[in-house]
């Protein structure tokens, strides 16, 4: 398959563009696989590329109930950044912006990553100092952050309500500028092309049913298109994960199914650079490059698989993104969705071996999977080739719960909803 | 999404705090065996299907509810006062037995 | 005694505000009760509760959720299992009603500082109350007499119908500045006056 | 100005002229115009340019599917962009302007964009703009060059950065029926629902009710259709049980049957009322539905389909009927179903020339061929139009034979100015699809149709697929009496009169020219073209949602509400596979697009409420500095003249220790816990035990969460045998609160006890310092308050000028102190008596900071280091942890993550440089400085200067704890880049055996 370039571009647009080839195979499954992995989000083709590219893993298949993408990769508000508070949580974030940098030219595909910066702003003396504890532990761990004082943000971003008579004033912000977006739907494709480029097998409209089993061990799965052997099984099904792990009979799991909504309005000329998150509240905005302000808040804090919410969120947010920028009550919700994010019992993740023998797991993603995305892949593909965790995802494990290792972001505990 | 609370009506979603799984036996308060608390406190079932969750109306009259909601559809099925039908305090009822994560054991 | 200080005093502006040219669509007033208080039964002692309520304030009390009643000078209306409130122009409803319910019918809790009533009356009442809360406050879903607890937002409110066109409002004292503002704010439309 | 406007007809009112400007250029229109409808009565052809390709636009429709004719609407100094034309009903003084031009509509340098057009096609920029694969420019550095270019080409109209000067609001409604839709289906369906007595809200997006009925030229009880629509209205609005909502969109359907909708009060008119909102969004809470949205034309795809003058039939139909305007003088039509002739009958009896109706289809019916008979014109059935000729305006269009689905032939020129093409109808589904069901294909319709209901919703009318208004009206009626639980209609069934037409269109949804040099457009606004879609195909992306993504299709303002079904069934011929089998995206709210303002509603501006404490004015006039906390506001420093900060609360700390302060402490969660089995609680839900606790006095207890870690502290009074007063912390007693509520009704109902909040019921202030029972004694009457009256944690009940109040002897700053609560209505009286009463002392006031100093000094702990990750061991709260009994937490705290010696835990920090610390600096073992960080073993979570100690210190949660004591170690703050030596010791500072409290 061509490689994509400018003269590619010029090549075919001469051509009619009749000669571009379909960005990935559409194979029927095969009867077995070194590795399958289940769930064609973000996480799962970026395992499977880099268990190709890393370990030379290629007989693999990513099956996906659905269209490729349809889940959570497809519909978040592409925020990447990595200033996370706990050392785990930055060594794993910080692992993935690295790769973000470079991943456009390392897939060959342009997923549109924009360092266009990240600003939490702060907005009370107690949470500047939270924010600067924050601050203090990424540069601890060699990672980007600085403090922005109220006028180079409202320099910065115009339109923002600064004055000291908002109800919450901003104080500051922590602001990385090595974070921004992505565009979502692009990690997806670009995942799969390259993956696709390198043998593996994505298999579209399979639904993993139930897991194929000797004794305990897991040895395939059982899908809506035949059974697949595999002497691996992955699972990284994010907001499905309750549902799939009871088809594999573990029918409890440190995970709740939420529905996070999303929002744009309609395009505008560009008017926001960076990426804003409000501390007086919880909402995050961005402006895509097509011109939407993409935005979002709170779950809506009930578990569910509806991948739609309701209305007292979408008042909450729309009444936070107009105390944040007055100005902008006059533009107009275009369209909003939801998606089902696997909240777990501490707001981070699992990247692990098990529970099963034969199966691995990825989950737990939160609100803030989309930028974990490389790594999540990177790191699951080392666990899964050779048998162990790396270092980085080592803490990410299932038993911290019951153990007590818990990586508590938030300091909330055990309730779901509040991470 | 409205909520019938027996005391108070069919009242909106807002007034309402989630409580999470209703199917979540508590062990005895004196008991030691950390596998059912670890049971209590972090697993969830988190089915796709009818639910059986706990409500506060919190913005109404404060009880807190057993509420029948299907997750695949919002559907509510039931709402009940907690105090009049409450779970069983202590016996565990899974649906299948519940497998113990093969890494358990494991320390990193 | 010393004199109970309102928490409205700075943004209480009596007159006529907002659209109000062809008539203001409602009055709003701070009824500033000497007492208000809850009264709460243990499960199955409703009945004698009501009937100590009844005792010391001659309100009959009629069953179910959200029951209530008014006479002009006191009040009283079921807002949560139990848990009656009850309203005294007067002071000294609370001791009152601690002589009369016993520790076996349940408790009695002072809030006579802690809530501050707001009346709320005119033939817009019903609109102005539905920008603020999501309940149905037409006269079949809720008549007079009766009692709601409900919120806006942050603030909780227990809402009592004590008129045909006329509500008072019970919200926690510290929120209750920024609940009239918001209040003034929703009634501006059809003018409101303050008494 | 070219003048189409017609001599007569339309529901316009001629008489009032209405003036308003268009890109800076003053027209003049009539009430009842739009502003599409008032520009295109003055001649005017072009209202945008595309997104993309900049390609100059004209009017497509006359209603909310708008694609092309958006503008920014410029009021109260703010702007408003994205609006179509076609939605903004024009007022005197009305300003709006184009967008997506530059410099002007009609000379738009962004057009170059469409001669690249080959090279752009759907997706380009995933193939290229990442730069070098190696080298400096490796990495996002060229693409986000590229990306500034490309976000400045893209976006429509520009948003204001000045405040919204209007106000929004929302309102709460209930019904037993809402009728969503006035046309004859809704009107009848609200009529019928409302004779039986039903609550019924009729909403209709258009300023008028009515729908189609205003524009269809029909007549039903013998009169014009729309008339008729007048008189029900008049019914509809004389009876107390209805409620009509003109220019109110319904645009989401959320769960429990609840629906949101926005009206449109107060921006339509030249002078809002005094205090009216612009827009108000409802919340219906409705028994029944029913769903009358009736149902929107689509167009058809042929090469230079998006000419300004290519227009929908149903469109300019409406043009002249209801506006009395003629979008062309000389006009063809384009169809593949019988109501195009409706319109070319209409057009040509509002005085258009009908130069030729061109069909797909070899025969029509007879009520098409007696419509085509009164426009006049050639009649060329079997026909396809192929092209169109014209630069910013129509000036002709191309016809061929088309046979067979393909077309033949040459071609035929045909001088025109305006094409009306009508490719069948879709109905309005996208409410009844909101909640993620699929909509049902119907083959003789080529339409989805609703799904089946997943709510409490009918349908009527066009909405289901009803295309003929006697129908319409039937389904109507039915709909209306179902929805009122109606069983006789009191209704009758009103004649109509309108031509017989057949309503299925043929399966035509694209002219494909082979060769073609013109592109052809399915979605107008994002410029997709039905190559893009064959495109799609060819790079698998064949799942009608990744054509969606990879083509943008369906993604504009409108949201495909003409493109959609043109694009996918595009795609199902490409595949070879039947529409259905390709199926819709999927329908999201809002149906339409929606002020953010109008959402946000009464939270506009203000955002939450403030939470005072009843001596809040008192802080203020004083000199506080207010600080948010959560909700509450509370004084920071109480400053004097050219003070700082710290200045200020050094001074007021130090008087404490010297002499006597005052702070108020209301904002602490209050809880009445009443009740027999209050003391048994209590014991269970405190690491401690309170049962033991004698009436009269307070204690200090832990709370842990179920899952071993520290949850909030606070002291705990008995007032009585079976009355407790319980304080949390400020920021915890909302959740502290509904964490005792849940295991007194979940966990443990047999318990008897009452929880009622009364934090604000009391107001509280801490009196502290050496003299602070000096203050007291002159202060408080009505009791003793000396140490045998008043033994640390006693509580006694006396007066202070008159008000009834309780003392309570405990502290917070580690000097001798009580917190004295009264009546919150007495709040101010009493603290005012307490200042007084200090005065002989030099009392002070003190805030937060000074507290948090006084705390520091003390090392006792509050949120920052009960932060929800520590533990009661990692605070040295241990000793609170009864072994004699299980309470919640307890169980799970000792587990090995929770024990570990490694875990961060309390100490003090001292400044060795005599420099300030700083909240949130990391500490280290090894020297950091600019140069090279150490490795971090932990943070600062409170500092301050001690004026005790006369240093800097600060609580610092390390990893070591209390084994690192007399450590020296390094302060490392990046961040702010304070580096220097500090050294470790005990987190208490001052007065470690508590000498003071007692004195
Ligand atoms: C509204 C929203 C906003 C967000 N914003 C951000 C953000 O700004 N930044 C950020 O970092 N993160 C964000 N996230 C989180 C992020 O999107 C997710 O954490 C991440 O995408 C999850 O990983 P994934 O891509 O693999 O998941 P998914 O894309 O959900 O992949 C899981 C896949 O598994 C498939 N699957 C499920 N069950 C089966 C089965 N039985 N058989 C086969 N396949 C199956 C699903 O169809 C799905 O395609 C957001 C999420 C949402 C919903
Ligand atoms: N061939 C067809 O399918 C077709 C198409 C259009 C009209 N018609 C004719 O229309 C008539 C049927 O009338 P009808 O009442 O079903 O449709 P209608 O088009 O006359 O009325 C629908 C009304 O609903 C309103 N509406 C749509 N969505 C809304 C929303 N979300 N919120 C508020 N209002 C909304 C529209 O503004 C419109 O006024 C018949 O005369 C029929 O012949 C038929
Ligand atoms: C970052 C981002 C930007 C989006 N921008 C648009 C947009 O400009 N127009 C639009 O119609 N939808 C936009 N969407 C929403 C999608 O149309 C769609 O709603 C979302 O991907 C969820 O899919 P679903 O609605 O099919 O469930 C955007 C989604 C994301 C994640
Ligand atoms: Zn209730």
């Amino acid at each position: 398959m061509a490689e994509y370039s400018v003269f590619s571009l010029l090549r075919n647009g001469f051509n009619a563009n009749r000669d571009w080839a379909p960005a990935w195979r559409k194979p029927e499954p095969k009867a077995a696989y070194d590795v399958v992995i289940v769930g064609g989000g973000g996480h799962g083709l970026a395992t499977a590329y880099y268990l190709a590219r890393e370990h030379g893993i290629t007989n693999v298949a990513v099956v996906e109930k659905g269209w490729l993408g349809s889940g959570n990769i497809g519909r978040n508000t592409t925020i990447v950044r990595s200033n996370y508070l706990l050392p785990a949580s930055i060594r794993f974030y910080e692992h993935s912006l690295k790769l973000w940098e470079n991943l456009s030219h390392e897939l060959n595909y342009n997923v549109m990553f924009s360092q266009r910066g990240v600003i939490n702003l702060a907005h009370s003396p107690a949470q500047s100092d939270d924010f600067m504890r924050r601050g203090n532990a990424l540069r601890h761990e060699g990672v980007d952050a600085e403090w922005w004082d109220r006028d180079r943000i409202a320099r910065a971003v115009p339109g923002l309500d600064v004055s000291a008579s908002a109800r919450f004033p901003i104080v500051g912000g922590l602001m990385q500028r090595r974070g921004g977006t992505a565009r979502h739907d692009a990690v997806a494709w670009g995942y799969a092309r390259a993956a696709d480029r390198r043998g593996v097998d994505i298999i579209e409209n399979c639904e993993v049913t139930g897991f194929l089993r000797d004794g305990d061990r897991v040895t395939g799965v059982r899908t809506s298109r035949g059974d697949i052997a595999a002497k691996k099984v992955a699972v990284a099904v994010a907001g499905s994960t309750g549902r799939v792990m009871q088809a594999a009979g573990i029918d409890r799991m440190p995970i709740e199914s939420h529905v996070l909504q999303a929002f744009v309005t309609e395009s505008l000329k560009p008017t926001l650079d960076t990426v804003i998150t409000f501390g007086g509240g919880h909402l995050y905005v961005s402006q895509s490059d097509k011109g939407s302000l993409v935005f979002g808040g709170d779950i809506d804090g009930y578990n569910s698989y509806a991948q739609r919410g309701n209305l007292p969120v979408v008042e909450d947010v729309m009444s936070e993104m107009v105390a944040l920028f007055p100005g902008f009550a006059r533009l107009r919700l275009l369209r909003s969705w939801g998606g089902i994010m696997d909240m777990s019992m501490d707001g981070s993740p699992i990247v692990t071996k098990g529970p099963l023998p034969g199966m691995y797991l990825n989950c737990g993603w939160c609100y803030g999977g989309f930028k974990a995305t490389p790594a999540s892949g990177w790191l699951f593909a080392w666990t899964i080739a050779r048998d162990e965790p790396h270092p980085i995802n080592a803490p990410f494990t299932l038993d911290r719960f019951a153990r007590g290792l818990v990586i508590d972001e938030k300091g909330q505990g055990a309730t779901p909803r509040l991470h | 999404m409205l909520i019938a609370c027996p005391y108070c009506g069919p009242r909106d979603v807002a007034e309402f705090t989630y409580q999470g799984d209703a199917n979540r036996p508590r062990p005895d308060p004196a008991s030691t065996d950390l596998d059912a608390w670890n049971d209590y406190v972090y697993q969830r079932a988190n089915p796709a299907g009818p639910h059986r969750e706990y409500w506060q109306h919190s913005g109404g009259c404060r009880s807190h509810l057993l509420v029948t909601r299907n997750t695949l559809t919002h559907e509510i099925a039931g709402v009940a006062f907690v105090r009049s039908a409450p779970v069983p305090a202590t016996k565990p009822a899974p649906a299948a037995p519940r497998k113990r994560p093969a890494s358990r054991k494991a320390k990193p | 005694m010393a004199e109970r200080e309102s928490p409205l005093v700075p943004v209480y502006r009596p007159g006529s505000h907002g659209n109000f040219a062809a008539g203001a669509g409602v009055r709003l007033l701070e009824t500033r009760p000497g007492s208000i208080v809850q009264a709460a039964a243990w499960p199955g002692e409703e009945r004698r509760l009501a009937a100590a309520i009844a005792a010391v304030t001659g309100l009959a009390l009629p069953e179910g959720p959200g029951a209530g009643a008014a006479d002009g000078r006191r009040a009283a209306f079921g807002f949560a299992p139990g848990r009656v409130l009850v309203v005294d122009q007067q002071d000294g409803l609370a001791a009152m009603l601690s002589g009369a319910i016993a520790s076996d019918i349940g408790t009695v809790t002072d809030l006579s500082h802690g809530r501050t009533a707001i009346r709320i009356s005119g033939d817009k009442a019903e609109w102005v109350l539905s920008k603020l809360f999501a309940i149905d406050f037409a006269p079949a879903a809720f008549p007079s007499g009766a009692g709601r607890a409900t919120l806006h937002h942050d603030v909780s409110a227990l809402i009592q119908r004590t008129g045909e066109r006329q509500f008072d409002l019970y919200v926690f004292r510290s929120f209750a500045r920024s609940f009239w503002t918001m209040l003034c704010h929703a009634a501006a439309e059809v003018g409101y006056e303050v008494a | 100005m070219s003048g189409r406007r017609t001599e007569t007809g339309g529901r316009i009112d001629r008489l009032r002229t209405i003036r308003f400007t268009f890109d800076g250029k003053a027209y003049t229109g009539h009430a009842g115009d739009t502003l599409a409808s008032a520009l295109l009565a003055a001649g005017v052809t072009l209202f945008g340019r595309s997104f993309k390709y900049h390609r100059p636009r004209g009017l497509v429709a006359a209603g909310v599917d708008e694609p092309n004719a958006l503008v920014t609407v410029l009021r109260d100094g703010t702007r408003e962009p994205n609006v179509p034309a076609t939605q903004v009903e024009i007022f005197d003084g009305l300003v709006a302007e184009s967008q997506n031009r530059f410099p002007s509509l009609s000379f738009d340098l962004g057009a170059v964009n469409g001669l690249g057009g080959r090279f752009f096609g759907a997706g380009f920029y995933y193939k290229t703009f990442m730069g070098p694969v190696i080298g400096p420019l490796k990495g996002t550095r060229v693409w986000m060059l590229c990306e500034w270019f490309i976000r400045r080409a893209a976006g429509l109209g520009r948003a204001g950065r000045a405040a919204d000067p209007a106000t929004y609001e929302r309102v709460n409604a209930f019904c037993d029926v809402l009728v969503v839709g006035s046309g004859l289906a809704g009107l009848v369906a609200a009529r019928a629902a409302a004779l039986e007595g039903k609550r019924v809200i009729l909403a209709e997006a258009d300023a008028t009710m009515g729908g189609s009925a205003n524009w269809s030229g029909e007549r039903i009880g013998g009169r014009p259709a729309d008339e008729w629509a007048e008189d029900t209205t008049a019914e509809l609005a004389a009876m107390d049980n209805v409620r009509l909502l003109p220019r109110t969109t319904v645009w989401g359907y959320y769960d429990g049957n609840t629906l949101a909708a926005t009206e449109r009060v107060s921006g339509h008119k030249a002078q809002a009322a005094k205090a009216e909102p612009r827009h108000r969004t409802w919340t219906i809470r409705a028994g029944t539905v029913v769903l009358a949205t009736g149902a929107l034309e689509r167009p058809i795809v042929f090469p230079g389909n998006d000419r300004p003058g290519v227009m929908l039939a149903g469109a300019a139909e409406r043009y002249a009927n209801e506006f009395g305007v003629l979008p062309g003088r000389r006009i063809a039509l384009f169809a593949n179903n019988d109501g195009a002739y409706r319109a070319a009958a209409a057009l040509a009896a509002a005085g258009a020339g009908i130069a030729a109706i061109v069909d797909v289809r070899p025969a029509i019916s007879e009520g098409a061929r007696m419509l085509a008979g009164m426009a006049g014109g050639e009649l060329l059935l079997g026909h396809a139009v192929t092209g169109t000729q014209g630069g910013t305006a129509l000036s002709g269009i191309s016809v061929r034979r088309f046979d067979a689905g393909r077309p033949t032939g040459e071609a035929r020129a045909l001088p025109v100015d305006c094409l009306a093409v009508s490719g069948g109808w879709s109905p309005v589904i996208h409410l009844a699809s909101q909640a993620g069901q699929k909509p049902v294909w119907s083959d003789e319709r080529q339409a989805f149709l609703p799904p089946e209901p997943t709510q409490n919703w009918l349908g009527a009318g066009a909405f289901t697929g009803a295309a003929i208004t006697a129908e319409a009206l039937a389904q109507g009626r039915a709909a209306g009496l179902k929805a009122a639980g109606g069983k006789a209609d009191r209704t009758k069934q009103p004649e109509v009169e309108a031509p017989t037409l057949d309503p299925a269109p043929a399966p035509v949804f694209e002219i494909a020219v082979p060769d073609g040099r013109e592109k052809a457009f399915v979605d107008f606004q994002h410029d997709v073209t039905a190559d893009d879609v064959r495109l799609a195909r060819r790079e698998g992306f064949v799942s009608v949602e990744h054509m969606k993504r990879y083509t943008t299709l369906g993604m504009a303002t409108d949201q495909g509400k003409t493109s959609n079904v043109p694009g996918l069934a595009i795609m199902a011929a490409e595949r070879g596979v039947p529409i259905p089998e390709v199926g819709t995206t999927r329908f999201r709210a809002p149906y339409a697009s929606v002020s953010l303002g109008s959402i946000a509603a009464e939270r506009h501006g203000d955002l939450r409420p403030a939470r005072l404490t009843p001596m809040h004015d008192w802080h203020v006039e004083h000199g506080a500095v207010m600080q948010a906390a959560g909700l509450w506001f509370r004084p920071q420093i109480y400053g004097l003249p050219g003070e700082t900060v710290e200045q200020a609360y050094v001074r007021e700390a130090r008087t404490v220790r010297a002499g006597a302060g005052i702070v108020d402490v209301s904002t602490l969660g209050k809880i009445a816990v009443q009740g027999p089995d209050a003391a048994a609680f209590l014991d269970r839900v405190y690491t401690n035990t309170f049962s033991t606790l004698p009436v009269g006095k307070a204690r200090y207890g832990l709370m842990l969460r179920e899952d071993g870690f520290v949850f909030d502290d606070g002291t705990t009074w008995r007032l009585g045998e079976n009355d407790f007063l319980m304080t949390t912390t400020t920021a915890n007693a909302a959740r502290v609160m509904q964490h005792l509520e849940y295991f007194l009704d979940v966990v443990w109902p047999d318990l008897r006890v009452h929880l009622t909040s009364v934090t604000d019921e009391w107001a509280g202030a801490a009196v502290a310092g050496p003299d602070a029972r000096k203050v007291l004694e002159r202060a408080v009457t009505g009791t003793a308050v000396d140490d045998a009256a008043l033994p640390f944690m006693g509580i006694v009940r006396g007066e202070v000028d008159g008000a009834p109040v309780m003392v309570c002897r405990l502290s917070f700053s580690g000097e001798l102190a009580y917190e004295v609560y009264c009546g919150a209505g007495h709040g101010t009286h009493v603290w005012e008596a307490l200042v007084e009463a200090g005065e002989p002392f030099g009392i002070v006031p003190y805030g937060l900071e000074a507290l948090g100093t006084l705390r520091i000094e003390k090392g006792h702990v509050t949120g920052s280091e009960i932060d929800g990750r520590t533990t009661a061991r990692d605070l040295h709260l241990d000793g609170l942890l009864s072994k004699k009994k299980p309470f919640i937490g307890s169980a799970m705290a000792n587990r090995e993550g929770l024990a570990d010696p490694d875990r961060l835990s309390l100490v003090g920090v001292v400044s060795l440089d005599g420099r300030p610390l700083n909240g949130g600096a990391h500490v280290t073992l090894a020297q950091s400085g600019p140069g090279g960080l150490g490795e971090s073993i932990g943070h600062l979570t409170a500092v301050c200067y001690s004026p005790a100690l006369q240093k800097y210190v600060a609580l610092a949660l390390l990893r070591g704890g209390s084994a690192l004591h007399g450590t020296r170690a390094f302060v490392s703050d990046p961040m702010r880049g304070r580096f220097g030596p500090v050294e470790i010791v005990s987190h208490h500072f001052f007065d470690p055996e508590g000498s003071r409290l007692h004195g």
